[in-house]
């Protein structure tokens, strides 16, 4: 049995575990909510504009973050961002490696540079915004809870991020030295300076079902722990921004609290 | 320990916000302010009245925000007051929605926060809203002690499934 | 909870399992001994899902009884 | 009601703050406050909780701890360099200046052509002292004129005290006409008196074209033709005589000419019926009040600034004082209460041999308004610019802002300008500063001391601590009043090495003293209900004047009389402009409060449903307002709670002011309103305007 084919085994089981953080955790509170709130607005009433201002600031720019402080803003933009476009990469790579073996993707082709720069310079962000977190967490005042509420899940993805480079690093090692593959970045300076303890074919698997399990096992983790805010928040904010759906909802509460007494009415 | 509450007379409100300003200086909530204030004037002239409603967080016996909390950042304490856990809040602004009253308030920064039923307040000091009211509109205390007084002016409890701790006077 | 958003939750589910089985018959190949692993842990994960969704309180808002404790590690 | 008193230990505790007993200046109820400072910071503040107010504190006041460290205010002593364009100059300077500009002005013009003015009048007594008796102006005037001048007037005139104060809570009917006592006008122990009043089941009336704050809460809520509540008040009274409901005991042994005035009301004919023509008030319906009011005890009829708004309101003020009269409804419990004054003392005791007296007479008498409580300031313009009664070179401005605050302000402006010398003393600068030459800082009343009287029932001192170092430069009046003093020669009168000493001046007839006042910020005397009993009424007749001897004294009618308004809407301009306060918003200090700006950040028109439907507004349409005298942009609020024919805007206190985070919000409607002094009292008609309304995109 290949590494390949435990990594696909696996996947189903934790995706399904995905899905059930988050039917436990968003889904039934999301449908508690609809169910109990009968004042949601009719589409047509629906502020596009508010809705585009929301994700703009709220998902892309991440304002409001901003305004805890630059340096946390910082970190978790490195986050976010470079954990989705490594995670984009991740699925471009599977696509053209394996459905759409084109010629460019062939290993060490253009096209497959591409996606090795991509994986990598993606990775290489994630894993500064990780660092950054991780000394933040400790430099950070305040009660303990303060600092480590962020803590597992920065090192739960940091055992995700490292394992992959290595695991990268010892497969180029492996293979004869290439000068194009510098367009892999780390994974290939990793490799070169590996290079003279070659073959890790052992290691390598190791780090290779490490890293795969992490990784599979990180997005199960998503929907149990309050890594859940990358589904919840964008959502809520989305909701958040229109106005009309906010006073809808006070107003309705303040009219039914005043309204009189049927004696004085 | 008696669960905590609110009595608030309708007929003495004037809605004159004075309430909200003490609350945000005495909790120091900076921009935003923890209660809402309306006012709704209704009928048609000369027949017209208009009534006044300040609201603040009326810590719900079952809070509906707890549930609707994908990272259960929000707790009810012995004496019913419901607070919300900052560092643990990631939001979402969720409880928002889920609130019949939608009370919670999110600053710039974006996490929850909402009345803390003048957290820091031994109980029998008057709240920071309380306090300062010029017409006594608003008072705090146990339920049973505010259930009394309601009952003996007329009032009687916000219903609904959450179960808020607020009698209303009409 | 409204019944669009439980249908949601299903046909999410079964699109990226059956997505995710798909994929992996390309590696794999179909009907081969790893294919049936696959296809198992896909199943595994139905089971799980359905129970999970059988077991968990839908909270009706304003009844405390459903709501979770805080018991998963952040 | 939760017992607030003996908590401020705890308070202390729990905010690491010491706590001075304050003075809160935001309006002129002047509310003893509780300061709560932590490393010289304004952490938190309460109404006294001793006091009448007990801990109780009105919107603007609470969020007054904005101005404790206002980068808006104004910080060093600056003099006019060119238009627009002030220099920061020393106190020494500022001092010498005035000093200089004083005597000039005294050789050349008289000293009575030196006023001084004030809106709020933190310490201004050190002012009037030197002003008054030191160098010899008789024209240290308030801003009453365009308040409640009218109301003062009968007051003194018919009951003889100045400012009747209320005790409603014992009262068990309540009518009020014009003042809005839950809105603007907040006498924080009278809201909470009134209305625990109406949970114990008092009747509430509001004669108000607008549903306000008071109307709201009211049983009745009458929409009464703007400036006819005189004649629905005569018509009362007509009622309370021709069915003999007047306790006749009370009115023969306390007022004077009480069959007079019963003949008069009866000949004029001032029937419900003409009243329900004037007033479109129900004939039935005044019928129903009048016997109401005469036939419940205790009772109230009350008044303040609203029908002093219209050139009619002199008589219809006195009439509410005369009907409360007339069933003897004076100074017992639920009634006007004429309020015991505690006895306190000037803080500087000037010899007669340094005093100078003026010569010429004080500017409201020598313009014609002998009677006037304080001037008629809506004039000054005319005697700055004309010189006439006599002329006016120099003027002092403390905490007011009559260039923004007085109708026509175009003209104000003006005169302001043509001044030989003019002095702004204040917090903020403002409007009348920029055309002042001298603009001085005062001390905020979180930074300076004073003791005064409270606007209490009982006879009530109240004391302010400073609880933080002045702001930047700025200086108490009492310590600016000194440094022009001494330049003047006058060192020897005002010396102190700390505020208590004159404060123990003040207060050295208090059966209590300066440290226990310095303490619980207050002291309160016995509450004595009917004191006339012993010391008869304070009017040239010792009674009750139903019929006035000042009045019949100075040529003016003895007698009340109805007359109408003097503008009144027509087929060009069809509406009658009234205006209202807002209560989050007065004078100069509340302008740049961002608490405050939150809540009310703007000002607005207020239309009736059906007249906007008419003219096609929506709520929140842009609408021009044109008088005879000019035209302004506002926003239109559309609302049922308001007479139809009537457009109401919020004055708001500086809305459409240019300077600081209020800048461009609002809109300033004074420039519309025309002059318009009222006879007799000399106060300012504001409601004396009549607009037509158009629709601007």
């Amino acid at each position: 049995m290949t590494l390949m084919s435990v990594f696909w085994i696996l996947i189903p089981l934790f995706i399904g575990i995905l899905f059930i953080g988050l039917y436990r955790n968003l889904l039934v509170k999301l449908g508690a909510i609809l169910g109990a709130s009968g004042r949601f607005i009719p589409f047509q009433s629906v502020d596009a504009a508010a809705l585009g201002r929301a994700y703009a600031d709220e998902v892309v720019l991440q304002k409001r973050i901003r305004l805890r402080g630059r340096l946390p803003w910082t970190r978790h933009m490195l986050i976010s961002w470079g954990f989705s476009v490594l995670f984009g990469f991740d699925i471009l790579t599977a696509l053209f490696t394996k459905y759409l073996p084109l010629e460019p993707f062939r290993s060490g082709n253009s096209g497959w540079l591409f996606l090795k720069f991509g994986l990598n310079l993606s990775g290489m962000v994630l894993l500064i915004g990780l660092l950054i977190a991780l000394v933040r967490g400790a430099a950070a005042g305040g009660s303990d809870e303060a600092k480590f509420s962020d803590r597992p899940g920065t090192i739960f993805l940091l055992l995700v991020v490292v394992t992959g480079f290595v695991a990268q690093g010892m497969h180029f090692a492996n293979l004869p030295p290439d000068p194009y593959r510098a367009w892999a970045l780390l994974g290939h300076w990793l490799g070169e300076a590996i290079r003279p303890g070659a073959p890790y074919i052992g290691s390598y698997s190791f780090f290779w079902i490490t890293h795969a399990l992490a990784a599979s096992a990180f997005l199960a983790y998503l929907g149990w722990s309050r890594m859940i805010h990358v589904f919840a928040a964008p959502l809520g904010r989305i909701f958040y921004s229109q106005a009309a759906l906010r006073e809808a909802k006070v107003r309705t509460v303040m009219e039914g609290l005043l309204k009189p007494r049927a004696e004085k009415s | 320990m008696g669960k905590k509450g609110w009595l608030f007379d309708i007929n003495k409100c004037t809605g004159c916000h004075a309430c909200e300003v003490a609350c945000s200086s005495w909790n120091q909530t900076g921009s935003i302010s923890w209660r809402t204030i309306v006012k709704i004037e209704a009928g048609s002239y000369p027949n017209v009245t208009a009534r006044n409603l300040s609201m603040p967080c009326l810590h719900c016996d079952h809070a509906p925000c707890m549930q609707a909390c994908p990272v259960a950042a929000i707790s009810k304490a012995g004496d019913g007051v419901v607070s919300v856990n900052q560092t643990t809040c990631v939001g979402c602004m969720l409880c928002f929605f889920a609130c019949p009253f939608g009370v919670p308030k999110f600053g710039a920064e974006g996490k929850m926060s909402k009345c803390t039923y003048c957290g820091d307040r031994p109980p029998e000091l008057p709240r920071a809203c309380e306090e300062v009211c010029p017409t006594k509109a608003i008072l705090s205390g146990d339920m049973e002690d505010l259930e009394r007084q309601a009952a003996a002016a007329g009032g009687e409890r916000v219903g609904g499934p959450a179960g808020p701790a607020l009698f209303i006077i009409r | 909870m409204p019944a669009a958003l439980r249908r949601f939750a299903w046909w999410s589910f079964f699109v990226t399992e059956i997505g995710l089985v798909a994929a992996a018959s390309a590696y794999v190949g179909v009907g081969t001994r790893d294919f049936w692993l696959v296809a198992a842990a896909a199943a595994v994960a139905f089971i799980a899902y359905a129970v999970a969704v059988r077991t968990t309180p839908a909270p009706t808002l304003g009844d405390t009884t459903s709501v979770q404790q805080r018991w998963y590690w952040f | 009601m939760k017992e607030t008193a003996g908590t401020t230990a705890t308070l202390e505790r729990l905010r690491g703050a010491h706590m001075t007993p304050g003075i809160c200046y935001v309006c002129p109820w002047t509310c003893p406050t509780e300061v709560f400072t932590r490393k010289g910071e304004v952490v938190y503040v309460r109404g006294n909780t001793q006091a009448s107010t007990k801990g109780s504190r009105c919107v603007k006041g609470e969020a007054s701890h904005v101005l404790a460290k206002d980068d808006n205010r104004l910080k060093h002593p600056m003099r006019r360099v060119g238009a627009n364009e002030f220099r920061r100059i020393s106190w020494d300077e500022a001092f010498t200046l005035i000093a200089q500009k004083l005597t000039d002005i005294k050789t050349k013009w008289g000293p009575e052509s030196v006023a001084y003015l004030w809106h709020i009048d933190p310490n201004s007594v050190f002012a009037q002292i030197f002003l008054t008796e030191c160098y010899g102006t008789p024209n240290y005037y308030g801003h009453t004129s365009a308040c409640e001048q009218d109301r003062r007037l009968a007051a003194l005139t018919v009951l003889g005290h100045v400012f009747p104060v209320h005790d409603y809570e014992r009262a068990k009917f309540i009518m009020l006409l014009g003042i809005n006592m839950l809105g603007a006008n907040q006498n924080l122990y009278e809201s909470r008196g009134l209305l625990a009043a109406l949970s114990q089941g008092s009747r509430l009336i509001v004669v108000d074209p607008a549903l306000t704050a008071t109307a709201e809460k009211a049983h009745e809520w009458i929409p009464i033709a703007p400036g006819t509540d005189g004649a629905l008040l005569f018509a009362m009274a007509h009622v309370i005589v021709q069915d003999r409901l007047y306790d006749e005991a009370f009115c023969r042994q306390w007022t004077h000419g009480f069959d007079e005035f019963c003949r008069h009301v009866v000949e004029k004919d001032y029937t419900p019926e003409w009243a329900e023509g004037v007033t479109g008030v129900p004939a039935a319906t005044i019928r129903r009040l009048a016997r109401e009011f005469a036939s419940t005890r205790p009772a109230i009829i009350e008044t303040f600034k609203g029908l002093g708004n219209y050139s009619n309101g002199l008589d219809a003020s006195r009439m509410v004082y005369i009907l409360n009269a007339l069933t003897g409804q004076i100074d017992g419990p639920g009634n006007l209460i004429l309020k015991d004054w505690a006895p306190l003392q000037p803080p500087i005791a000037v010899p007669d041999d340094r005093k100078t007296k003026p010569s010429r007479p004080p500017l409201h008498v020598a313009m014609g308004y002998p009677l006037a409580p304080d001037l008629p300031t809506q004039l000054l313009p005319q005697a700055i610019l004309e010189g006439t009664p006599y002329p006016i070179k120099a003027l002092f401005f403390q905490c007011t802002n009559p260039a923004m605050s007085e109708p026509n302000t175009g003209l104000y402006r003006r005169a302001l300008q043509t001044l030989e010398f003019s002095v702004a003393i204040d917090t903020y600068f403002s409007e009348t500063a920029a055309e002042c030459q001298l603009v001085l800082p005062e001390a905020s009343f979180y930074e300076r001391a004073e003791v005064r009287q409270s606007l209490a029932m009982p006879p009530e001192a109240i004391l302010c601590v400073p609880a933080l170092e002045p702001y930047h430069e700025a200086r108490p009046v009492y310590e600016i009043v000194r440094g022009i003093a001494e330049k003047m020669g006058y060192e020897d009168l005002f010396r102190w090495d700390s505020w208590e000493e004159w404060g123990r001046r003040i207060v050295r007839d208090l059966p209590t003293d300066l440290e226990t006042m310095k303490r619980t910020g207050f002291w309160s005397g016995e509450l004595k209900y009917h004191k006339f009993k012993e010391s008869g009424f304070a009017t040239p007749s010792g009674k009750i004047e139903l019929a006035s001897e000042s009045f019949a004294k100075h040529g003016y009618n003895a007698l009340p009389e109805y007359r109408d308004r003097k503008v009144i809407p027509d087929a060009e301009y069809p509406f009658q402009l009234i205006n209202t306060k807002f209560e989050v918003h007065c004078n100069l200090t509340t302008q740049s409060n961002p608490i405050l700006l939150r809540i009310q950040g703007s000002n607005w028109a207020e239309l009736n449903t059906a007249d906007a439907q008419r003219l096609g507004i929506k709520d929140g349409d842009r609408i021009e307002i044109a008088s005879p005298t000019g035209q302004v942009a506002i926003d239109a609020r559309v609302r049922p709670g308001i007479r139809p024919g009537v457009v109401c805007v919020r004055h708001g206190h500086g809305f459409g002011h240019w300077q600081g985070i209020a800048k461009g919000r609002g809109t300033h409607i004074n420039p519309i309103l025309d002059t318009n002094v009222n006879p007799i009292s000399g106060g300012i008609g504001y409601n004396e305007c009549k607009v037509r309304i158009r629709r601007v995109s």
